[in-house]
C-alpha cells in the first residue's frame, strides 16, 4: 500500500513549503512552560512571516517510532522547518533528517545529533541559574535558600548546579536546600502543583526565604506557597511576574530565570526564511540573551546591591572568568 | 480480591467466648506512647527534627486526605461487596467536575459537583457490575480509561475557552478558606521548636492538626467517623454491610440488595469525587491533567491496609501521607533517620517473633535490621531516588507484617443475582 | 455435540462484534453531543490506517502490547491481578539494556543473553509480589502497585551516570547495545521495518496456548483459576502455583520491552515508553485471555493509538480515540458477560430438553424409569 | 383448629419453570391455621422452590397465593414478611461476620432499632421459647444447632404468624431434633402455623398434623399422619418401591490399608489463635472394609478428610497407606498413590463448574493415564474415557462437552464417583456421597461402593444420613470435638444410640440396646479403644 505521507501534490520539495511544524514533547501544549514557549515562538513567526503551520502533540507512552512517524509526516507534507521540542526527539530527528536533506530540523535541548540540516538549539540554563543564585544570595536574610526541581533529570540538574554555584560564590555560608518532586519516568513533578507547594513549605519551614523553582506547572504551587508567607520566589522559563494566572502572587516573584525557547524557535524560522538555515549547535546563553533574569518586578530592580552583584556575575560569565558547572 | 486458601472451620460445638482479641484502650495508649518515645529518641540521636515538626504533620495531613477519601470510597463499595478499582477514574472525574464548577460558581459548588462527578463514575460502575454482573475489576479498569478520555475531551470544550485556562488546565479556583486554631497553633509550634524529648514531638503532631487547616480537610476528616457511624450504627449501614457479607441472606430478609449496592457504589464514587475536588481546589487551585497520579490505587491499598475499617484506612492513608511528606520535605535526612527507626522496630519485631517461637521470622527481621543499621551508619543521607520510594516501601513492609490478619467482606467481588442464591 | 459447538462459535463471535458496534454508536453520540460530525472521525482513522507505514507502526506497537497483555493474562487465568506488569517491564528493559550494552557476544548469543536477563529481572520483580502473597498473604493488587513505584525509583537510581547510566545530552541512557544484540527486522522498504521480535511475540502466544491447553501444568493452572478449592483438592499446590504463575507473568512482562529495545531503541533512556503494562490489562480483558483474542485486542488498541493523530491534523480531538477505548472495553465486557450467561442458560435448557426427550422415550419404551436405573 | 376460619396459606395452580426444569407444576396446597403442615418429596421434587415462591423470593409463572383468605402478590420477601410469613431456609441464610443481633434485626430495623431495644426484644423471645441465643456472639462462632435457632429467632422477631421450615433437621442430631420439635409444638400452641419440609418420614409422622406429598414438581397426595405408614409415604414420594442400603455380607480382610496414628491438628487463625481440631485420632481401615464415621458437622470430620487427602498438614501423628508412610506426601502424590476422593462439597472441591465434563474427568488425575502422557495432556484419550464413564455410570447428559454446571446434582455426583473409581483406588474417602442425590442415583452409588469393596477397596465413609452410615459400614466410629469417642457395630446399633454419642452424651463401645439409651460401655476414649476390633 501507499505510505501515509506520499503527498500527491508533490509540493514537498518546494523551498518555501507549507510553513512551520512543531512536534511537542510529553506535556504538549498548555504546559505553561517549555512547550508553550515553543508555541509562542511558533505563533509569532507564523504571524510575522505570514506562514502556515501545524503543531502536533505526542501520545502517552509512545516510542521513538511514533516520533519518527510524526516527523516524517510533517516533513513529507512540506513543512520547513520541522521542530522537535525536547531531547526525546534527538534520535528520531537523526533518523528523519537523513531522509529529508532539504528540510531543516530544529532540535531543542539537545546537541548530540550532528547533521547538515539539523539545528541544535541548546541553552545554558546553568548560566541563568547562576545569576538566580547570586540574586537569591543577595536577597536572603536568613542565609537559607531553596531550590525545587520538578523531576530529577539532567536538564533540571543543570538548573540546580548553576544556582548552587551562584549562591556559594556569593556567600559560602548560605545553605541551599534542594528538593526534587519525582523521579523519571514519573513526570508528575512537572505537573502537580500540590507537590511543589508542600516541598516549598518544607523549605520555608527550614528557614529558607528565597526559593527558586524549575518545576514547570508544579512551580505554581511553589510560587503560591512562598508568596503566602511573603518570602521571595524566583520563577523559571518565562517571566512569571507577567503571567496572568500568577498575577495574585506577582509581588513576591523576585525575578525569573528566562529561557527563550520562543526566541529560539523564532530565530530558526527566520533563518530558514532568510535562506540561511541554522545548522549545528546554536547556543542560547547569557551573552546572546537566550537565558537571563527578568526584571519586571520593581522591587527587584530596586535592590541596588543585588543588581550590581548580578551585573558583575553576568559580565564574568560572559567574559569566561566564571565557568558555570552543569552538574553532569 | 485475594483468593483465600482453605480456612479452618470453627468446631461447631464449642462456642468461643472471646471471639476476637482486641487490644484494650489502655494497651493501645501504651503502644502509642512507646512508639512516640522511640521516635523521639531517634529524632534526638539523628538530629532530624523534621520528622515530627508541625509542618511535617500538616503536610502529611494534606497529602493523606485525597488518599483517605479514595480509601473511604473503596470501603463503602467493598463493604457492599463491590470491588472498586475504578476509584482512580472517579478521582479524575472529581478533579474535573470540581474545577469546572469551582471556577464558575465558587469552590463549594465545586466540591458538590466533584462529588456528583465521582458519583456518576460510581453509577456507571454499579450498572456494569450490579446490573450486568461484569467482573468488578474489568469494569473498574474500563472506567479508569473512560475517565481519562472524557475529561481530556471535555477540557478542550471548556477550560480551553476560559481566560487563563488551557486544554490541560483550568483557570485558578478561588480558595475554599482555611483556619488555624488561634493561640493553640502558635503555642504548639513554639513547643515543637524547643526539640524537647517527647513533648516537642507530641506538640508537633498535634500542631500539624490545627495549623492551616482547609475547611475541606475538616469535612474530609469528619467523613471517617461519620462513615464508621453510618455503617456500624444505623440500619442503613447494617443493610449495606450485609450485602457485602451475604447478599442472599440479606435478600431473604427483604433487603433490596441491588439498591444498596447501587447506593454504596455511588457513595463510593462520591467520596472519590470529593477527593478529586480536594486535589483540584485545596492541594492546588487548578485542575490539571494527570493530577491524580495513581492516588486512587493508593487509596485502595490504604483501605486494604486498614482491614476494611474506617479507622484502619485513616491510619494507612496517614502513613502514606506521612512518608510522602518526609520525601517532599528535605527527604534525604529524614528518611535516613527513619532507617534507624525501622532498624530498631525490626529488632523489637525479631525479639517478639523469637518469644513466639517463630524463629524464621525472627531471623529474617534481625538480618533486615542489621542491614538497615549498616546502611544507616554508612551514609549521611539517603539518595533522593530511594527517598521517593519510601512511601511505597513503607506500605509494603507494614502490609507484609500485618496482611495475614486482614479480613475482607466475605462476598466482596462476587457476582450476585437476585433469586439465584442457594 | 456439534450443535453446541456451532452455538458456541456464534456466541463467541457475536459478543465482540455487538460490543464494537455499541461502542462506536456511543462514541458517535458523544461526538454528536459535542457538535462534531459523528462519522467522519472513523473514516479518517480508517483511511489513515490504510497506509502501509502506519500499518507497520500498528503491528510494531501491537507486538509490545501483545506481550504485555499475555503477561497480564497468565495472571488472570489464575485469578491473579498483576497490575505490576508495567514496573516489571520497565525494570527488565533497563537491566537487559544495561547488560546488553556492556558485553559483546556473537549475535544470537548476545540476543539470548539479553532476553534471559529481561525475563529473569521481570520474574524477580513479580516474584517479590508472589512471595509476599504466598508467605504473608499480601494482596498482589496492592503489592504490585507499590512495586511499580519502587521500580521507578530503582531505575532512576541505576541509570544515574554515577551508577550504571551515562549522560547523552540531556538524556540518561544505559549505553548503546552493540549491533550483535539487535534483533533483525523485516524490511518493508518505504513502509518501514517490522520488528523481528513481532514473530517472537506471536510464538509466545502460541506457546501460551500450548502450555495452557495441552500440558498438565496448564491444566493445573486453569483449574486453579476456575476453582481454587477444587484445584487444591485435586492436588495442585495452590501456593506454588501462585508463585509460579507470578514468575511466568513477570518473565513475559520482561519480554514486553524487547520489541522496542532490540528492534529500535537499542538502549534504555528516560524516554523509554512507559504505561505499557496498563494497556496490557485492557487488552487482556478485551481478548478474554485467549491468545487470538489478545492479538485482535492488541491490534485494535494499537490501531486506535496510531491512527488517532490524524484526528489532530483534521481538527478533531485525539481524545475521541481514548473515549472509544474505554467504551469498547466497557461494552465488550458487558456483552461478553451477557452472552456467557445466555450461553450457559441455553445449554442448561438444552440439556434439560434432551434429557426430558430421552426420559419420555425411555418411559414409552419399557416400564418405570427407576427400576431400570437400579438394575443398570 | 377453627374449621371455619380461612386457611393460613392457600396456594393454587402454582407453576414455576427454570431453564430445563419445571420445578413446580400446577401445585395446590392449603395450610390450616395453627397446625404443623409437612411437605415431603424426594430431592429436587420442587419443595424449596414452592416455599421460595410463598416467601416472595421467586415469582411463580402461573398460579395464585392467598394468605388468610386474601389473594396476595409478593415481589420480594419484604412483602411476605409484612404478611406475617417467615422462612427458615434449607441452607443457612446468615452472614458469618455479623453478630446474632445484626443478623436478626437486618431488614427489620424499623421494629426495634438496632441497639438496646432490639437486644432486649431478642432476649425476650429467646427466653420465651428457650432458644438460648447470645445476641452479641458472631455467627461464625456458632454451631449448626445454634445457627438453626438464630434462624428461627429471626422469623419470630419479625412477628411471623406462618413459619416455613425448609429441612430444618438435616444437620441436627436426633436429640436436637427433639428439642426443635418441642419448640414447634410450643409455637403451634400459641396459634402459629408451621410449614415443615423434610424427607425424614419418621419425623414427619411424629410432628405433622397434615402431610402433602410432592413428586416431580406436582402435588400427588394430601394425607393425615394417622392414615399412612412411613413406607406408604415413601412410596408416594418416589412413585416406586424403595431401595435399601442394607446388605450384609462381610468382605473385610486382615490386611490394613489405611492406618492413622495419633493424628493431631491444631488450627491457627487470626481470630482466636491456636485451637485443637483433631486430637490423637487413631484408626485402621482394612482392605474390603467400610469404616463409617458419625458425627455432627463441625466436629473435625472435614479436617480429618483434609488431613488424609493432604490439603492440610497434620501437626502430629502418622498416616500409613498400604504399609507406606504417606504423612509427608503432598496431595497429588497421595492421589496418585491410590486415594480416591468424593468430597462433601462437590461444587467447591469436586468440580470445575464452568468446564466441560471431559475436563472435569481430568481434574484430580491429571498426572495419570489416560489423561496425560509425560507433561502433555492426552485429550483424545481423556475424552474417550469420559464417554465410557458417562455410559457406565449412567451420567445423564447429552454429551461430554457441556459444562458440569448444566448437569443436575445427582448426575454431577455420578460423574465424580465414576472418575474416582476409574483410577482403581486402594482407599476411597467418601464424604456424604449421596447428599442431594435422588433415590435412584443413590442406590446406584451404594452399589458401586459395595462392588469396589468386594474387590478389596478400603472406604472411609462420612455421612449425615445415619441410615446410610449404618447400612453401608462394616465398622462405625463417632467423632466428637476432634476425637474418636465411641465405636459401634452397625449390625446392632440404632440411629438414636449413635445420635447420643454424637452429642457427646455417650462414649466408648456403644452397646446394642434396642432403643439405645446413652448408657455407655467402658469409659474408653477413642484414642485407646480404637485398635481392638
Ligand atoms: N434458581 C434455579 N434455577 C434453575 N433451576 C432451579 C433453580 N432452583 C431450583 N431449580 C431446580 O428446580 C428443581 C426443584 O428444586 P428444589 O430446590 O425446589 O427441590 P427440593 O424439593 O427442595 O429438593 P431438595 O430436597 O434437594 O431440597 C430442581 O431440579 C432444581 O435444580
Ligand atoms: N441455582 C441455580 N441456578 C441455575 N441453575 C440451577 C440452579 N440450581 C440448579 N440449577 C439447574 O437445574 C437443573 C437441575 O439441578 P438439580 O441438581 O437441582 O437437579 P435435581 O433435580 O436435584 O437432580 P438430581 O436428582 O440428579 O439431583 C440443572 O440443570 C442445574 O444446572
Ligand atoms: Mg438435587
Ligand atoms: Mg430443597
Amino acid at each position: 500500500g501507499s505510505t501515509s505521507t506520499e503527498s500527491p501534490s508533490g509540493s514537498s520539495e518546494s523551498s518555501k513549503g507549507k510553513g512551520i511544524a512543531l512536534a511537542y514533547d510529553v506535556g504538549g501544549r498548555g504546559d505553561q512552560s517549555f512547550n508553550d514557549a515553543a508555541y509562542a515562538g511558533f505563533e509569532k513567526a507564523k504571524k510575522d512571516f505570514g506562514l502556515g503551520g501545524e503543531d502536533v502533540e505526542p501520545s502517552d507512552g509512545e516510542s521513538d517510532a511514533d516520533k519518527v512517524q510524526r516527523l516524517t509526516d510533517l516533513a513529507r507534507q512540506g513543512y520547513n522547518p520541522v521542530i522537535g521540542v525536547g531531547f526525546a526527539y534527538a534520535k528520531p530527528i537523526e533518523e528523519v533528517a537523513e531522509k529529508f536533506p532539504k528540510t531543516t530540523f530544529g532540535l531543542i535541548d539537545d546537541n548530540t545529533v550532528q547533521a547538515e540540516n539539523v539545528a541544535n538549539l541548546v541553552f545554558n540554563e546553568e548560566q541563568g541559574s547562576y545569576l538566580a543564585g547570586v540574586a537569591a544570595a543577595k536577597a536572603t536574610k536568613t542565609k537559607v535558600v531553596g531550590f525545587v526541581g520538578g523531576v530529577e533529570v539532567p536538564l533540571i540538574k543543570k538548573f540546580e548546579a548553576g544556582f548552587v554555584q551562584g549562591v556559594k560564590d556569593t556567600d559560602k555560608s548560605i545553605e541551599v536546600k534542594t528538593q526534587y518532586l519525582t523521579q523519571p519516568p514519573n513526570m508528575d513533578g512537572f505537573s502537580k502543583p500540590d507537590l511543589g507547594k508542600e516541598a516549598a513549605r518544607g523549605q520555608l519551614d527550614a528557614k529558607a526565604d528565597v526559593v527558586y523553582h524549575a518545576a514547570g506547572l508544579a512551580g505554581q504551587g511553589v510560587i503560591e506557597a512562598v508568596a503566602a508567607q511573603d518570602k521571595w520566589v524566583i520563577g523559571v522559563d518565562s517571566d512569571q511576574y507577567a503571567q496572568k494566572t500568577l498575577a495574585k502572587y506577582k509581588e513576591r516573584i523576585l525575578t525569573s530565570m528566562t529561557k527563550d525557547v520562543s526566541g529560539a524557535v523564532y530565530d530558526l524560522v527566520k533563518s530558514v526564511q532568510d535562506g540561511k538555515p541554522l545548522s549545528g549547535e546554536t547556543r542560547f546563553d547569557l551573552e546572546s540573551g537566550g537565558v537571563g533574569l527578568s526584571d519586571s518586578n520593581p522591587a527587584f530592580t530596586g535592590m541596588t546591591e543585588l543588581q550590581e552583584a548580578v551585573k558583575k556575575a553576568k559580565e564574568d560569565i560572559v567574559s569566561g572568568e566564571i565557568e558555570v558547572e552543569t552538574g553532569a | 480480591m485475594s483468593t483465600a486458601l482453605a480456612k479452618p472451620r470453627p468446631a461447631a460445638q464449642q462456642p468461643r467466648k472471646t471471639a476476637r482479641r482486641r487490644l484494650t484502650l489502655a494497651e493501645w495508649m501504651l503502644v502509642i506512647a512507646g512508639f512516640l518515645v522511640l521516635v523521639s529518641a531517634v529524632r534526638l540521636i539523628t538530629g532530624a527534627h523534621g520528622i515530627t515538626s508541625v509542618g511535617q504533620t500538616s503536610t502529611a495531613l494534606r497529602l493523606a486526605v485525597p488518599i483517605g477519601l479514595a480509601g473511604l470510597g473503596g470501603l463503602w463499595a467493598e463493604r457492599a461487596g463491590v470491588i472498586n478499582i475504578g476509584l482512580e477514574g472517579m478521582l479524575i472525574l472529581g478533579t474535573w467536575f470540581g474545577a469546572w464548577a469551582g471556577v464558575q460558581w465558587g469552590p463549594w459548588t465545586g466540591v458538590v459537583m466533584g462529588i456528583v462527578g465521582g458519583a456518576l463514575g460510581g453509577l456507571l460502575h454499579a450498572i456494569a457490575t450490579v446490573t450486568f454482573g461484569v467482573n468488578h475489576i474489568v469494569s473498574g479498569v474500563a472506567i479508569n480509561i473512560l475517565a481519562v478520555g472524557a475529561t481530556r475531551y471535555l477540557s478542550s470544550f471548556t477550560f480551553e475557552h476560559m481566560e487563563g485556562g488551557t486544554s490541560k488546565q483550568s483557570p485558578p479556583i478561588e480558595s475554599i478558606g482555611q483556619i488555624t486554631v488561634p493561640g493553640v497553633s502558635d503555642a504548639l509550634a513554639t513547643l515543637n521548636a524547643k526539640h524537647w524529648f517527647v513533648v516537642s514531638d507530641v506538640a508537633g503532631l498535634l500542631g500539624g492538626l490545627v495549623t492551616n487547616l482547609s475547611l475541606l480537610t475538616i469535612v474530609a476528616v469528619a467523613m471517617i467517623p461519620l462513615s464508621r457511624w453510618v455503617l456500624w450504627n444505623t440500619g442503613f449501614g447494617l443493610r449495606l454491610r450485609s450485602c457485602g457479607e451475604n447478599p442472599t441472606a440479606a435478600e431473604s430478609l427483604g433487603v433490596n440488595v441491588y439498591k444498596y449496592k447501587y447506593i454504596a457504589v455511588m457513595i463510593s464514587g462520591g467520596f472519590a469525587g470529593m477527593g478529586g475536588a480536594f486535589l483540584a481546589e485545596v492541594a492546588s487551585n487548578i485542575y490539571l491533567e494527570g493530577q491524580t497520579g495513581g492516588r486512587g490505587y493508593i487509596g485502595l491499598a490504604a483501605m486494604i491496609f486498614g482491614n476494611w475499617m474506617p479507622g484502619g484506612l485513616a491510619l494507612g492513608a496517614g502513613l502514606f501521607g506521612y512518608t510522602d511528606s518526609l520525601n517532599l520535605r528535605g527527604g534525604g535526612q529524614n528518611v535516613h533517620a527513619l532507617l534507624l527507626l525501622l532498624a530498631i522496630l525490626l529488632v523489637l519485631a525479631a525479639a517478639w517473633a523469637v518469644y513466639r517461637k517463630k524463629y524464621l521470622t525472627g531471623a529474617v527481621s534481625a538480618v533486615t535490621a542489621a542491614v538497615l543499621f549498616v546502611w544507616y551508619a554508612s551514609v549521611d543521607e539517603v539518595p533522593s531516588q530511594f527517598v521517593s520510594a519510601a512511601p511505597y516501601v513503607a506500605t509494603l513492609l507494614v502490609l507484609a507484617m500485618s496482611a495475614q490478619r486482614l479480613r475482607m467482606p466475605k462476598a466482596n467481588g462476587k457476582s450476585y443475582r437476585k433469586g439465584e442464591g442457594k | 455435540m456439534k450443535k453446541f459447538d456451532k452455538d458456541r462459535l456464534i456466541l463467541a463471535a457475536g459478543g465482540p462484534v455487538l460490543a464494537i458496534v455499541v461502542a462506536v454508536l456511543l462514541t458517535s453520540v458523544v461526538l454528536l453531543a459535542s457538535g462534531r460530525n459523528p462519522v467522519q472521525p472513523y473514516a479518517l482513522m480508517a483511511e489513515y490506517a490504510m497506509h502501509s507505514d502506519i500499518q507497520v507502526l500498528i503491528v510494531n506497537q501491537a507486538a509490545t502490547y501483545y506481550l504485555a497483555a499475555l503477561a497480564v493474562a497468565v495472571g488472570f487465568r489464575m485469578n491473579l491481578f498483576n497490575i505490576g506488569v508495567d514496573g516489571q517491564y520497565r525494570l527488565a528493559a533497563m537491566a537487559a539494556a544495561l547488560v546488553g550494552a556492556s558485553v559483546t557476544l556473537p549475535g544470537p548469543l548476545h540476543i539470548l543473553l539479553i532476553l534471559v536477563v529481561a525475563m529473569l529481572v521481570g520474574a524477580f520483580w513479580s516474584g517479590i509480589a508472589g512471595i509476599l502473597k504466598t508467605t504473608r498473604g499480601v494482596s498482589e493488587v496492592v503489592s504490585t502497585i507499590m512495586l511499580n513505584s519502587i521500580a521507578t525509583s530503582l531505575i532512576a537510581y541505576l541509570v544515574l551516570p554515577g551508577q550504571f547510566g551515562e549522560a547523552r545530552g540531556n538524556n540518561l541512557t544505559t549505553g548503546q547495545i552493540p549491533e550483535s544484540g539487535w534483533f533483525p527486522g523485516i524490511d518493508l522498504g518505504a513502509a518501514g521495518e517490522v520488528y523481528g521480535f513481532t514473530v517472537v511475540a506471536a510464538l509466545c502466544g502460541l506457546l501460551y496456548w500450548l502450555v495452557l491447553n495441552r500440558t498438565r501444568f496448564g491444566f493445573d493452572l486453569r483449574a486453579t483459576g476456575a476453582s481454587d478449592s477444587a484445584a487444591t483438592a485435586s492436588g495442585v499446590d495452590a501456593k506454588r502455583m501462585v508463585l509460579t504463575s507470578m514468575l511466568i507473568s513477570g518473565a513475559v512482562a520482561g519480554l514486553a520491552g524487547m520489541p522496542v529495545l532490540l528492534g529500535d531503541a537499542h538502549t534504555y533512556s528516560l524516554d523509554f515508553p512507559a504505561g505499557v503494562g496498563f494497556t496490557g490489562i485492557t487488552i487482556a480483558l478485551l481478548g478474554r485471555n485467549h491468545p487470538v483474542g489478545i492479538a485482535l485486542g492488541a491490534l485494535l488498541i494499537a490501531f486506535l493509538d496510531k491512527a488517532s493523530p490524524t484526528l489532530d491534523y483534521n481538527g478533531y480531538e485525539k481524545e475521541i480515540a481514548t473515549i472509544m477505548q474505554g467504551l469498547i472495553v466497557m461494552a465488550v465486557v458487558i456483552s461478553y458477560e451477557s452472552v456467557r450467561r445466555y450461553g450457559l442458560r441455553r445449554q442448561q435448557q438444552k440439556v434439560g430438553e434432551e434429557l426430558a426427550a430421552e426420559a419420555a422415550a425411555a418411559d414409552g419404551g419399557d416400564g418405570p424409569k427407576n427400576r431400570k436405573e437400579v438394575s443398570a | 383448629m377453627n374449621a371455619s376460619s380461612p386457611p393460613a396459606v392457600e396456594l393454587a395452580g402454582i407453576t414455576k419453570r427454570f431453564p430445563g426444569v419445571v420445578a413446580n407444576h400446577d401445585i395446590h396446597l392449603s395450610v390450616r391455621k395453627g397446625t404443623v403442615h409437612a411437605i415431603v418429596g424426594e430431592n429436587g421434587a420442587g419443595k424449596s422452590t414452592l416455599m421460595k415462591i410463598l416467601y416472595g423470593m421467586q415469582k411463580p409463572d402461573e398460579g395464585t397465593i392467598a394468605v388468610d383468605g386474601r389473594e396476595v402478590s409478593f415481589s420480594d420477601p419484604g412483602d411476605a414478611i409484612a404478611r406475617g410469613i417467615g422462612m427458615v431456609h434449607q441452607h443457612f441464610m446468615l452472614a458469618d461476620n455479623l453478630t446474632v443481633l445484626e443478623n436478626t434485626v437486618l431488614g427489620s430495623e424499623k421494629l426495634y432499632g438496632i441497639g438496646s431495644r432490639a437486644r432486649a426484644r431478642i432476649k425476650e423471645i429467646s427466653d420465651a421459647y428457650g432458644l438460648g441465643v447470645r445476641p452479641d456472639a458472631l455467627v461464625e462462632d456458632l454451631g449448626v444447632a445454634d445457627r438453626q435457632r438464630v434462624e428461627i429467632l429471626k422469623v419470630l422477631y419479625r412477628g411471623a404468624r406462618t413459619l416455613i421450615l425448609d429441612e430444618p433437621t438435616a444437620v441436627l442430631v436426633p436429640q436436637e431434633v427433639d428439642a426443635l420439635f418441642d419448640n414447634l409444638r410450643e409455637l403451634k400452641a400459641e396459634g402459629l402455623t408451621v410449614i415443615f419440609i423434610s424427607h425424614k418420614l419418621g419425623e414427619v409422622l411424629s410432628v405433622a398434623d397434615d402431610i402433602t406429598v410432592i413428586r416431580r414438581g406436582t402435588t400427588v397426595a394430601s394425607v393425615k399422619p394417622a392414615d399412612v405408614t412411613a413406607k406408604q409415604l415413601a412410596e408416594l414420594m418416589v412413585g416406586a418401591e424403595l431401595p435399601s442400603p442394607q446388605t450384609r455380607e462381610s468382605t473385610v480382610t486382615d490386611t490394613p490399608m489405611l492406618q492413622v496414628k495419633d493424628l493431631t491438628l491444631t488450627g491457627h487463625d487470626a481470630v482466636d489463635g491456636a485451637r485443637t481440631i483433631l486430637d490423637g485420632v487413631t484408626f485402621t481401615i482394612r482392605k474390603g472394609e467400610v469404616l463409617g464415621l458419625a458425627g455432627v458437622e463441625g466436629n473435625g470430620q472435614t479436617e480429618l478428610i483434609e488431613a488424609l487427602i493432604g490439603i492440610r498438614h497434620a501437626d502430629g501423628g502418622t498416616i500409613t497407606l498400604g504399609g507406606e508412610d504417606i504423612t509427608s506426601w503432598p496431595t497429588r502424590r497421595r492421589r496418585e498413590g491410590g486415594i480416591g476422593y468424593i468430597p462433601e462439597d462437590r461444587h467447591r472441591h469436586g468440580l470445575l463448574l464452568e468446564s466441560s465434563l471431559w475436563e472435569n474427568r481430568i481434574l484430580g488425575h491429571v498426572t495419570e493415564a489416560p489423561n496425560s502422557r509425560g507433561p502433555w495432556l492426552d485429550i483424545r484419550a481423556a475424552r474417550a474415557d469420559t464417554e465410557r464413564i458417562v455410559a457406565e455410570y449412567d451420567v445423564r447428559t447429552p454429551g461430554i462437552d457441556v459444562t458440569a454446571a448444566s448437569l443436575s446434582g445427582g448426575n454431577q455426583q455420578k460423574l465424580i464417583v465414576g472418575r474416582e473409581m476409574s483410577h482403581d483406588p486402594r482407599l476411597l474417602i467418601a464424604a456424604h456421597p449421596t447428599r442431594g442425590v435422588d433415590v435412584g442415583a443413590q442406590a446406584q452409588i451404594w452399589d458401586q461402593i459395595r462392588a469396589a469393596r468386594r474387590e478389596g477397596l478400603a472406604v472411609l465413609l462420612i455421612s449425615a444420613d445415619l441410615d446410610e452410615l449404618i447400612g453401608l459400614s462394616d465398622t462405625l466410629r463417632v467423632m466428637y470435638r476432634g476425637r474418636l469417642v465411641a465405636d459401634a457395630d452397625p449390625a446392632t446399633i440404632t440411629p438414636e444410640a449413635l445420635g447420643s454419642a454424637m452429642t457427646g452424651a455417650a462414649s466408648g463401645h456403644l452397646e446394642d440396646e434396642p432403643r439405645g439409651s446413652s448408657s455407655a460401655g467402658g469409659r474408653t476414649e477413642g484414642r485407646d479403644g480404637g485398635e481392638d476390633r
